[in-house]
């Protein structure tokens, strides 16, 4: 558990950059500050290990004031992790990772051992152990980034825009990485960033921050966006959060009808319909055929796809199978399984319909 | 500043003494017994580097005396660096100019030449032959008659201790010597007056202008030129005219193999040597020659008189 | 007359020095002064071609840094003296030292503008082809003057560099600002003789610092864009 | 010419050093002594102090004067210090000349040493060295452990243009009558020897160069293969591969200040 007891950074010019903030980050779970630049969301943050010294008020780890020990101490106590990985380009990847066991004095070995199963643990290559960072992606480095905050077992990590700086591809993966991991760890992690949705998607709770260093509003990701305290945080969560909100809501076990299908490679069927969905041999949903444009026995091919239709997940959330529904071009939401073979369609009706039988709009994600 | 830089300094002697001293050109004195124990195999002799290597340098004390010294420490042509040297005990005999102030000064000894190693080095002003007028060649003659040795110390004192500039040091000589009468004797005459880069020179050169120009010449001056393979060309080719020069060592420039030493047969030799359309003007009493220079005490010590007796057994 | 001389001696004494001997003072400046900057001219206008083609032709690059680099660790008075022989000239000729010097300012300055012309940001080289700039007024119009800051900064090394360089040049008997410390050596008898010393390294300093602020000053000139940004 | 130059540098007689005369072997040695001296007391001054410079970001107004020191001709000063010191030596020794010579020579390589240590310092990526604090380095572990082997590359320029400038400049050391393969030069020069003269000239420029490739040898084994790029599978593009050269140092650290 960390807490800010009236913690504020005031510099000597007379700018302040955290105001007096309470908050409490509590342990195995993710706390994440958001807010626009300025909001002090990385001053907050770097005050926990003392980057930066808080002017007044107190910060606790548990029942410790952080101010009472020496500062380096204290930081060899918690995982750090920031935008650029911030990796020593003069070490080897798996030196990197044993940085603070060697900092503290754990045996060498032990320290390379540990380090290799964090490497595997963040999902890399084993290989990598004996590059430099330089050889590796930025995705790469902040994956070492991770299992670096990770060496020592430390009960809390901090983490400053760590995903910011990859691409969003890499970005979406490292995100459910990290979820993932935490499942297994079940840290106190207190995570800043400037992106609303990342927030909303890693947070177990959220923390709003206003310029000037003030919390706005502290609430779980769902009951952000439904009911947010007032205008500048609902401006900041931002103007499809009704939507984004059935992110958060299962959309139990969706009724799907069955929907034909003509396997890659095969010659296209006589029609009576416009749109035909294509799969793979093993049944994964490949794109959609517009039937009137195609020659009558012609052979599927990859290029005679449509592939804008998302799919939804049986079991996954009503903004997913809505998502499925709008995007798709026949209007059919396709439903696949866990391994991510065709179940059957859906409608956008059949969805609305679902989410109009919710018991109440504002239990939304409750 | 200066108080911390040289402790600074005084830590890297340390170091280079803890180092071992190879190398270095005026270090101990070892290994003289070899030399058959004569005064001058212990001693460590600072001249410039050409003398090393000269006919009247050490291959010729050699030659001439049988003198054979411990170590050469290059020094400078009869500088200041040859003369702190000699005075301070980083060497034991030195090669310096006979007019050179500092063997007064400093209470040196002159060893003697008894077999004319050193060539005669009287002073003689070589000219273009055109601008030779009977005027100019009258001015010039008339300054070579008043040059002394004794003189000639005295100026280049001037310059060197007493930092007077050389310009100022040749009109006061001019004017002593009743040199100075304005004139027209070498009206009509425009030359180009040169010297080499060490003060007696310059003052020489000086002397020459001042006299021309009160005697009506349009003089030029271009003073403090490098070495002798600069502006004797310069002086062969015209675009200087009148030049100090010093009989042994110029004729020894331009003739590599003449032996004369004697002050009229150098001189000879030297008006029979120089090119078409140079000519040589009377020379002075006034000599520049080299010397083999110690200390007072170290002749006391070994009861030196002449170049001779360095070959003595110590 | 003792005074005197104590006075005429001592090192604030430089500026009598200097009225006292201005005509051969001031030669020294002039000599010093085109010794320091014509090798640079010369060196620019020889390393301008030899760096762009070491940006235009990649394996140009790495041997031309090699062979640059190779003669910039000649000592200064080496090269002197291996000028003469490797070109044929007289061992005195006076044309050793500025050629030696050219060689200095060449070797510094092409890898200077092929750094330079490196920092051209390739957007900015795709949008000069686009709006139709030919290779050649490319070059001229577009990538040397944005080079130019980073040319700049090399020239002032150079210079600054060749100043302090002409003066060893001093030692082996060529006229400049050097000649002074060869004199006040030489007058350097019982007690030292600071005048053309100081003098001389007062010259030297000032004249670093000018040439220096004039390269400076054809910077801000050519590059007016530039002044624009608070630096 | 170049044929005189050869056989001067042939003949046995004029390597090996007589009591009289020192030979070339004699006057490397004096050369290597003058050169190692300057640049061991230089590096001990401008090393700690650039680091202490460049990991605390004070006294920066030190690394402008040092780069003044610059404009000061070598010459000049090597003169100025002679005739203050060399008078105050007595005695067979050549303490005198030694002293200013040293003195000239250590300032010429601080600058480079200084400017390029601190720039290599402030160079390290403020990402690297945020995260050395977070992972609970002390100062001097920040400094030691990641400052200094990613400053490593420039510093080590610094320390190699300082040690051709100090070797070109120990010749002057005989001008002021010290050793020194100067001493060739100069001889030869004097005496109108022109092969020995020459020879000098090639004798330095072969040290000068031989022992800069000494230091890039020690260089490339001391820095880590994850700062020069000089790994199995460089994923970096263009010139990464190229060895550090000298003169980027000459350049950086004259950069440097400007750039501030």
């Amino acid at each position: 558990m960390i807490r800010f007891d009236q913690a504020t950074k005031r510099y000597p010019d007379g700018t302040v950059a955290v105001d007096e903030l309470d908050l409490e980050a509590p342990s195995g779970k993710i706390t994440v500050l958001v807010g626009p630049s300025g909001c002090g969301k990385t001053t907050s943050l770097r005050m926990i290990n003392r980057m930066i010294e808080p002017t007044s008020g107190t910060i606790w780890l548990d029942d410790t004031d952080t101010a009472s020990m020496p500062a380096h101490e204290l930081r060899r106590q918690i995982g750090y992790v920031i935008q650029h990985a911030g990796l020593f380009p003069h070490r080897t990847i798996v030196d990197n990772i044993a940085t603070v066991p060697f900092l503290i004095g754990t045996d060498k070995r032990q320290a390379r051992a540990r380090a290799m199963e964090l490497l595997e643990r963040v999902g890399l290559d084993p290989a990598f152990a004996k590059r430099y960072p330089g050889q590796l992606s930025g995705g790469q480095q902040q994956r070492v980034g991770v299992a670096r905050a990770l060496a020592a077992d430390p009960p809390v990590m901090l983490m400053d825009e760590p995903f910011s700086a990859v691409d969003p591809v890499v970005r979406d993966q490292l995100q459910d990485e990290f979820l993932r991991l935490q499942d297994e760890l079940g840290k106190t992690i207190v995570f800043v960033t400037h992106d609303i949705d990342e927030a909303i998607k890693l947070g177990d709770q959220v923390a709003v921050l206003r310029v000037g260093g003030r919390l706005a509003q502290l609430a779980p990701p769902a009951e952000l966006l439904s009911r947010p305290v007032d205008a500048f945080v609902a401006g900041f969560v931002g103007r499809d959060r009704g939507y984004r909100a059935l992110g958060f809501t299962s959309a139990g076990t969706i009724v799907t009808r069955d929907e034909p299908t003509v396997t890659m490679g095969e010659s296209l069927p006589g029609s009576d319909g416009s749109w035909l969905l294509a799969v793979d041999p093993s049944g994964a949903p490949q794109g959609w055929l517009h039937l009137a444009d195609e020659p009558h026995g012609g052979v599927v091919e990859d290029r005679m796809l449509y592939r804008g239709g998302t799919l939804a997940t049986q079991g996954g959330t009503l903004r997913g199978a809505l998502d499925a529904c709008l995007s798709s071009p026949s209007g059919r939401g396709i439903v696949v399984d866990d391994s991510g073979r065709l179940i059957g369609s859906t409608t956008a009706r059949e969805v609305l319909a679902l989410i109009e039988g919710l018991p109440d709009a504002a239990e939304v994600g409750a | 500043m200066r108080t911390k830089l040289v402790a600074l300094a005084a830590a890297a002697t340390a170091l280079t003494m803890g180092l071992s001293g190879c190398g270095s050109d005026s270090s101990s004195n070892s290994g003289s017994s070899s030399k058959g124990g004569t005064i001058s195999s212990q001693m460590i002799f600072g001249g410039p580097p050409e003398f090393k290597t000269r006919t009247d340098g050490i291959p010729g004390l050699e030659k001439n005396y049988g003198v054979t010294f411990g170590k050469y420490t290059v020094t400078d042509t009869g500088g200041p660096v040859t003369v702190n040297a000699l005075k301070r005990g980083q060497v034991d005999a030195v090669d310096l100019f006979t007019t050179d102030p500092a063997i007064k000064a400093n209470d040196f000894v002159i060893l003697e030449d008894p077999k004319a190693n050193f060539a005669a080095q009287n002073i003689v002003p070589i000219v273009s032959k055109d601008k030779a007028t009977a005027g100019v060649k009258t001015v010039l003659n008339g300054i070579q008659a008043k040059l002394t040795d004794d003189g000639l110390g005295t100026l280049i004192g001037q310059v060197q201790n007493d930092k007077k500039d050389p310009a100022d040091v040749a009109k006061g000589w001019l004017t002593e010597n009743g040199l100075d009468t304005t004139g027209t004797g070498a009206k009509g005459v425009t030359l180009t007056v040169g010297s080499a880069n060490f003060p007696e020179n310059v003052i020489l050169a000086e002397i020459y202008a001042g006299a021309l120009t009160a005697q009506g010449a349009t003089v030029k001056t271009k003073l403090n030129i490098g070495s002798r393979e600069k502006y004797y060309p310069a002086l062969k080719a015209g675009s200087l005219d009148l030049f100090p020069e010093y009989t042994g060592t110029i004729l020894q420039y331009i003739d590599k193999t003449a032996t004369a030493t004697s002050s009229d047969d150098v001189y000879a030799a030297l008006g029979k040597a120089l090119p078409a359309n140079l000519v040589a003007l009377d020379q002075a009493e006034a000599q520049d020659s080299d010397a083999v220079v110690v200390t007072k005490e170290t002749a006391d010590k070994y009861k030196l008189k002449t170049i001779a007796d360095l070959a003595k057994k110590n | 007359m003792i005074p005197l001389d104590a006075a005429s001696s001592s090192p604030w004494h430089f500026w009598g020095y200097f009225l006292d001997h201005r005509s051969q003072d001031l030669g020294y400046l002039w000599d010093h002064t085109w010794l320091s900057v014509v090798p640079v001219v010369v060196g620019l206008l020889l390393a301008l071609p030899l760096g762009w083609l070491s940006r235009r032709y990649n394996w140009v690059y790495p041997p031309m840094m090699s062979i640059t680099g190779l003669l910039y660790t000649i000592p200064s008075i080496a090269l002197f003296v291996l000028i003469p022989p490797l070109l044929g000239l007289d061992p005195l000729s006076p044309l050793q030292v500025p050629i030696a010097l050219s060689v200095y300012s060449v070797a510094l300055l092409v890898r200077v503008v092929a750094d330079g012309l490196g920092a051209v940001s390739p957007e900015t080289l795709q949008a000069a082809t686009a709006i139709g700039f030919k290779p050649l007024g490319r070059f001229f119009r577009v990538e040397l003057p944005i080079a130019v800051p980073v040319i700049t900064a090399g020239l002032r090394v150079a210079i600054v560099a060749n100043v302090s360089i002409v003066t060893v040049a001093g030692t082996i008997g060529f006229d400049n600002l050097g000649r002074l410390f060869d004199e006040g050596f030489k007058l350097s008898t019982d007690t030292p003789y600071y005048p053309p010393i100081i003098l001389g390294i007062i010259l030297c300093v000032l004249l670093a610092l000018v040439l220096d602020g004039l390269v400076l000053l054809v910077n801000r000139l050519l590059t007016p864009w530039r002044r624009a940004v608070p630096t | 010419m170049i044929g005189d130059v050869f056989s001067w540098l042939s003949d046995p007689t004029h390597w090996q050093s007589t009591n009289f005369d020192t030979g070339i072997w004699g006057q490397l040695g004096a050369h290597l002594r003058y050169s190692a001296i300057a640049l061991v007391i230089a590096l001990v001054i401008a090393l700690p102090l650039g680091l202490w410079i460049g990991h605390t970001n004070k006294a920066t107004w030190i690394v402008s004067a040092a780069n003044a020191i610059r404009a000061l001709p070598s010459v000049g000063l090597l003169v100025l210090l002679v005739v203050i010191i060399a008078p105050h030596f007595y005695g067979r020794t050549d303490t005198g000349y030694v002293i200013p010579t040293e003195i000239v020579l250590v300032l010429l390589a601080i600058p480079s040493i200084l400017s390029n240590t601190v720039a290599g310092v402030q160079n390290v990526d403020r990402a690297v060295r945020d995260a050395a604090y977070g992972m609970g380095m002390t100062g001097p572990q920040v400094l030691f452990r990641v400052e200094t082997p990613n400053a490593l590359p420039l510093i080590f320029s610094g320390f190699r243009s300082a040690t051709l400038q100090v070797i070109a400049t120990a010749t002057i050391a005989s001008y002021v009558t010290l050793g020194g393969l100067g001493r060739f030069i100069y001889d030869g020069l004097a005496q109108q020897d022109y092969p020995q003269m020459i020879s000098g000239g090639l004798l330095v420029a072969a040290l000068a160069l031989i022992l800069d490739l000494l230091l890039a040898l020690l260089q490339r084994y001391t820095v880590s293969r994850g700062i020069t790029g000089r790994t199995r599978r460089s994923d970096r593009a263009g010139h990464s591969d190229e060895a550090p050269d000298p003169r980027s140092a000459v350049l950086t650290e004259d950069l440097a200040p400007e750039a501030a």
